[in-house]
């Protein structure tokens, strides 16, 4: 039962930094890229996704024994539920007044 | 360590597929609305009310993240630490109560 | 080439892939399920990282509450499926993610970059020199570990607390943003918003129609500002 | 004796043994077959079980309204769930023609193997559990939450505009009843320090010098709610308002026929089968037990968990669903919330171990006072939460028939006139 007894055996970090890379630059680019406000929040929570796996990476490489990045990681989950929830509250109320969730089309102060 | 799982989800993914029969379908594959014609678009104009209940339950839901490495190390931390957990609590409470108040948790 | 090895591989497709449709997708509903995915296989990550704490909170938070967010409000904003204009900063967007993600490879991966004797790259390597995937066991009680630093005054008290405070906030400002508002109410505002912008046009229709019928032809020097000069000159649209 | 109580363990040391030398070549590919093995043992319990529900169910059900229930299939119809897994497989399987045929297709995988992934986590014995995880409780409530996407996803997927509703009302009533689960296993982890089911088990017997005292004991409250919120987050009778087939055409999945049908169904009893567990583990002491073997004494209080909610679902009638939404957002989570601050600092004010006591102070006493403590204090919050809610209702409901009274004044009025 010991197959995952040091689950990263073999596995170097910059693996682990170049997927989170590569996956900020994909939400990177869903936030520049879509039209769509929703679509870029999906962009927003990769590129978070991202940085939580360059915490959590650094944390079990090298500092595997102290709380700071786990600490950090969980913070990150708040912060990105609480993101979503605002996020998306805007759209909504934005879509009921507006009819549309471009962002480009408010370019009103007010609702 | 969660091989265990993800084995168990293969090995449901397979039997499953394995079990579905193959039986030709007729054109009965309108959509069942009580035998009646779809009249319109699936269209529909949903209330922002689910939004809120799930914008709640989210808000609960992470806070869960952050009280779990509590409760697992409760047996270790100080009184004080427990009061600070109570204001966080609290806090949430708060929230509940403030939704509460502003009548979105009543469904109409 | 170890199994460990091989799952990362398999996991990272399946994250970069997933990623991928979720930004390339139009149909909003399928990108929330990708992005499902996507978090699927970090949550695989985590466990290969030997953090099944986090593995775990990943699904109950992204997979079970972040996305249903998401599907909710993709469902609550139907109308816009598949309208979305062409975006013309696609491409630039495409390119600014593409140097980045060409930076921070060449700064984070195996590579040694030198330009004017300053060694780049190998961050991963200066931080760690044993970085190489041989990293000390997780303690068992990393969890515990967590929590008594959470709480401590010292370490992350104020944060923790922070973090209510913030989630309170949040309850507060998304209900008060996403809550229905009276139709009356809603009407009153829209329609304020249509009249200041029917308001609008109409000046800068008339301030065209001015220029035109007066016969005095745009400055050569800037032709794009007379109209607007004089638009906000004859429309006293002033107070927004 | 000792082989009887270890009998589980044995038989899996047994086939592992010959299963590794068989392979002595590689212990990893052996791990590997041994671990795939638990994996369908662990899915034919899930799925035996599921059929031996459906039997006990449709039998206790049928007693409590006074019917006989299944009895045409072989003696006392116990080849009933056969005969309807014959029918299952034999029905024709239809897919709406403007269905999302993925999105249509995955859902009802997607539910059954999130639900048979928690059993994963289940310890049957001491030594019988899939894999032991560090994060037992939180994987399984997690789990949970994650099949709520496959019920958007059968909802979105028909392509119906009454099965999108259905899914909808049906996420709005699973979010909402899982905070209320979250709470209320809190104080559990915050005795037992641990989100290990093994430990939290352990915690409640006479193991390293514990007191063998169920967690039932010190938080009535907890298993109250916890154990209604189950029912209400495996949408079983009474809370399966949104699926009503008596009433209604059904919830998300209208659309669904055949073996499709038949996994969401299993979904759902494995589900409701799992809470049973969960609450035995949580609140009875999972496996501990004397005399009998360990697993006897799970599937013993398993039964009669399960029992409860047959029992609830052939005498309760169905709830209306503003009274479903405000039993949990004004019942549930406020009077959670407060006993988990209440239990929090009972918890640390009292302990029972002296090395406790030395590290963050408090008060010594023996654990059956703690235990009296903890109990008192969880019942009464109970006690007078009930209290306020009955009386509100109360209110709410003179007022009501106030108004009533007065329009049916007015109605008379109108007519003499």
């Amino acid at each position: 039962m010991n197959l995952f007894a040091n689950a990263i055996h073999g596995i170097p970090l910059w693996w682990f930094l170049v997927l989170a890379s590569a996956l900020f630059c994909i939400g990177l680019y869903g936030v520049l890229g879509r039209k769509n406000a929703i679509a870029m929040l999906m962009g927003v929570e990769l590129m978070l996704n991202a940085v939580n796996i360059n915490l959590l990476a650094f944390w079990r490489y090298i500092a595997p024994n102290s709380a700071t990045g786990t600490a950090f990681a969980a913070f990150i989950f708040v912060i990105a539920a609480a993101e979503a929830a605002v996020g998306l509250g805007l759209i909504i109320s934005v879509y009921r007044s507006m009819q549309s969730i471009d962002p480009e089309t408010l370019d009103q102060l007010k609702l | 360590m969660i091989v265990t799982a993800a084995l168990l989800m293969g090995v449901t993914l397979i039997a499953a597929s394995l079990l579905r029969p193959k039986k030709p379908s007729k054109t009965k594959l309108d959509t069942y609305e009580c035998g009646m014609e779809t009249v319109g678009d699936t269209w529909v104009q949903f209330r922002s009310q689910y939004y809120i209940f799930a914008l709640v339950f989210v808000l609960f839901d992470v806070e869960a993240v952050l009280l779990f490495p509590f409760a697992v190390a409760f047996n270790s931390v100080p009184l004080f630490a427990v009061l600070e957990t109570a204001v966080f609590v609290l806090l949430l409470l708060a929230g509940l109560l403030y939704a509460w108040r502003k009548g979105v948790l009543k469904w109409e | 080439m170890t199994l460990q090895q091989l799952i990362f591989l398999g996991l990272a497709a399946v994250i970069v892939l997933a990623a991928l449709f979720v930004v390339s997708t139009r149909n909003l509903f399928r990108a929330a399920l990708m992005l499902v995915v996507s978090f699927f296989g970090i949550a695989g990550l985590y466990v290969l990282l030997d953090a099944g704490f986090f593995a775990v909170a990943q699904v109950l938070v992204y997979i079970g509450a972040i996305s249903i967010l998401i599907i909710f409000g993709v469902m609550l904003t139907r109308g816009m499926q598949g309208m979305e204009p062409r975006n013309t900063q696609a491409v630039g967007g495409a390119v600014v993610a593409a140097i980045i993600f060409g930076v921070l490879v060449l700064l984070l991966g195996p590579f040694h970059v030198t330009i004017n004797n300053r060694e780049f790259g190998n961050i991963a390597w200066n931080f760690a020199k044993d970085a190489t995937g041989n990293a000390p066991a997780v303690a068992d009680t990393y969890i515990a570990s967590l929590g008594v630093a959470l709480v401590d005054v010292n370490q992350f008290a104020l944060p923790f607390e922070l973090a209510s405070v913030m989630i309170l906030l949040v309850m507060i400002g998304a209900i008060w943003v996403a809550r229905e508002r009276k139709v009356a109410e809603v009407q009153a505002d829209r329609r304020d918003i249509l009249a200041e912008e029917r308001e609008e046009e109409a000046s800068i229709e008339a301030a065209k129609a001015g220029a035109s019928s007066t016969g005095v032809p745009a400055v050569p020097a800037a032709p794009g500002l007379p109209e607007t000069a004089i638009a906000h000159g004859a429309g006293g649209h002033g107070e927004h | 004796m000792n082989f009887l109580t270890d009998l589980l363990s044995l038989i899996g040391d047994f086939i592992s043994n010959i299963i590794h030398s068989i392979f002595s070549f590689s212990p990893s590919i052996a791990d590997a077959i041994v671990m795939g093995l638990a994996a369908i043992i662990l899915c034919t319990f899930a799925a035996l079980s599921f059929m031996a529900l459906t039997y006990a169910e449709r039998k206790i059900v049928a007693r409590i309204q006074d019917r006989v229930g299944p009895n045409q299939a072989g003696p006392l119809g116990l080849l009933q769930p056969l005969a309807d897994g014959i029918k299952m497989f034999t029905k024709e399987d239809t897919t709406p023609a403007a269905a999302d045929r993925w999105v249509y297709n995955l859902a009802p995988l997607i539910i059954a193997v999130f639900a048979l992934t928690t059993y994963a986590v289940l310890p049957f014995a001491p030594n019988v559990v899939g894999t032991n995880l560090n994060v037992g409780v939180f994987y399984v409530i997690a789990i949970g939450s994650g099949s709520i996407i496959a019920i958007l996803m059968a909802g979105w997927g028909s392509n119906n505009k009454y099965a999108l509703l259905g899914a909808f009302r049906t996420v709005s009533q699973l979010v909402g009843y899982e905070v209320p689960m979250l709470l209320n296993v809190l104080p559990i982890i915050m005795i037992s320090g641990s989100l290990s089911l093994i430990d939290i088990i352990n915690r409640q017997t006479l193991a390293n010098g514990n007191a063998g005292l169920p967690n039932l004991l010190y938080f009535p409250l907890s298993a109250v709610v916890f154990l209604i919120s189950g029912i209400a987050e495996t949408a079983r009778s009474p809370f399966d308002l949104l699926e009503a087939e008596s009433e209604i055409v059904a919830g998300f999945h209208v659309e669904y026929s055949g073996m499709k049908f038949a996994l969401f169904f299993l979904g759902e009893y494995v589900n409701a089968l799992a809470v049973a567990f969960m609450f035995c583990v949580l609140f009875l002491g999972g496996y501990a037990g004397p005399i009998l073997p360990p697993y006897i004494w799970l599937l013993l209080k398993a039964a009669v968990v399960f029992t409860i909610f047959m029992w609830l679902r052939g005498t309760l009638p169905r709830i209306r669903v503003d009274q479903m939404h405000d039993m949990n957002w004004k019942f549930f989570v406020p009077v959670s919330i407060i006993h988990l601050l209440i239990s929090m600092v009972l918890l640390k004010v009292f302990t029972d171990t002296p090395s406790q006591l030395e590290a963050t102070g408090g008060i010594l006493v023996s654990s059956g006072t703690r235990m009296l403590i903890l109990f008192v204090a969880s019942a009464l919050t109970l006690l007078v939460a009930l209290g306020i809610a009955a009386r509100r209702a109360r209110m709410n409901r003179l007022a009501e028939e106030e108004v009533l009274a007065k329009r049916r004044m007015e109605n008379m009025a109108a007519a003499g006139a």
